[in-house]
């Protein structure tokens, strides 16, 4: 049933759709369900404010994890489609960053595979966060011990 | 072979990739990174022992005893923060 | 910090825009990710073909009920917003049918709290579904077992 | 006394909703269901023993031990399948 499942994987500069996006998940015959997630950028971070987030990947190793993680989930939920786009390049506050989305018949499964892509995404694609506040300063974003133990849940 | 880095060490080292030719000795990753840190002092600063050097060989995340016999590309950079 | 959390339930005939609602828990202040589950009328159950989704509910007790779960939510994850839009009446199969959504500082306390929304609101909200099928019969939706074990993991 | 019907159990009785009048040792959800059973075959059906009704008083789900006294509203229907 492999043929049926629709898998996209998108890295781009530009914002996206998220309604469109999940519309063409809705529109998968089969489909009962559809969950996501949409990562945004925060305006605060350590009580700074930021003027905007910087994201900067690994061209062509990033699109190989993102095809691996959404493989991944497809070989473990009974998925009709999944969604990951991720945005790089200069954010500003309140902009959206991450979508990870997937439909299946049933919810469990849409629930669980997008927590799933988003866990595995945070710790398993080459993708690192500078931050620029107003004071000038910059920061590079540490890994957070507790995202490798959301991804390790899986 | 080609060497890239990203976000810090990119930084650190002032590049964003180069091409090298290895000492034939420098067969896995940690050789790799120990003869870094003879490159200089944004070399030595971006490798120094106990950071958090992570890296992939031939795009794909790879540990610091990883074989690099072959590799076209070798990448450095720090733990990954997307999403 | 309860005057700024964004509450939105809505029950309705009428088809809901789930990107202008999702972008509408995107905008609020400190957000940084926004879960969400979309359920549809599936096209076939059962090995039958569906002709419509007819949806009862009790008015009255249905906005109080979905309200009393929205505040469950609010007390147990620190959210900024949440959503539910249910609809009612006769829905053809790929219709939109809910959306239960959650905005939150962080990803794991909106993608639980969703979680949470949509399995409450399969076993604590008055609705019913009946099943029309194109060898007309007609068929109202047993309850299943699955989804108070899903609902009481909570 | 209000009491409402939803789904299947609204069907079986034929009625939406109707205002009543209930005899006075009548007090909990137990004694209204066993009063209904012999209001006619629609609904005998709808409250046979064994069945699937679940109700609300005054639009809170509650038990078959629950106390009617004073109470407004009374609805009845099948376990709920929204989402």
């Amino acid at each position: 049933m492999s043929s049926t499942i629709m898998r996209r994987i998108l890295v781009q500069t530009a914002d996206f759709d998220t309604g469109a996006q999940l519309a063409c998940l809705e529109a998968r015959p089969g489909v009962g369900g559809i969950a996501s997630f949409v990562g945004t950028v925060r305006g605060q971070t350590g009580g700074k404010t930021l003027t905007a987030l910087t994201l900067e990947h690994y061209p062509g190793m990033t699109e190989r994890a993102l095809t691996g993680i959404a493989q991944q989930a497809e070989a473990r939920w009974p998925l009709l489609g999944c969604i990951i786009i991720h945005r790089v390049g200069t954010l500003p506050p309140g902009a959206r960053i991450v979508l990870a989305a997937a439909a299946s018949a049933h919810r469990q499964a849409a629930l669980e595979a997008t927590g799933f892509l988003i866990d595995w995404l945070k710790t398993n694609a080459p993708f690192w966060k500078r931050e620029d506040f107003t004071d000038h300063t910059t920061n590079w974003v540490e890994a957070r011990a507790a995202d490798h133990e959301a991804a390790s849940r899986w | 072979m080609k060497i890239l880095y990203f976000a810090w060490l990119r930084e650190r080292v002032g590049l964003a990739e180069e091409d090298v030719t290895l000492p034939a000795h420098i067969t896995d990753i940690a050789g790799l990174i120990t003869w870094q840190r003879d490159r200089g002092p944004g070399f030595a600063a971006a490798f120094a022992p106990g950071g958090q050097v992570r890296c992939a060989v031939d795009q794909e995340f790879a540990g610091h005893d990883t074989s690099i016999a072959g590799a076209r590309e070798v990448a450095f950079f720090p733990p990954v923060t997307g999403g």
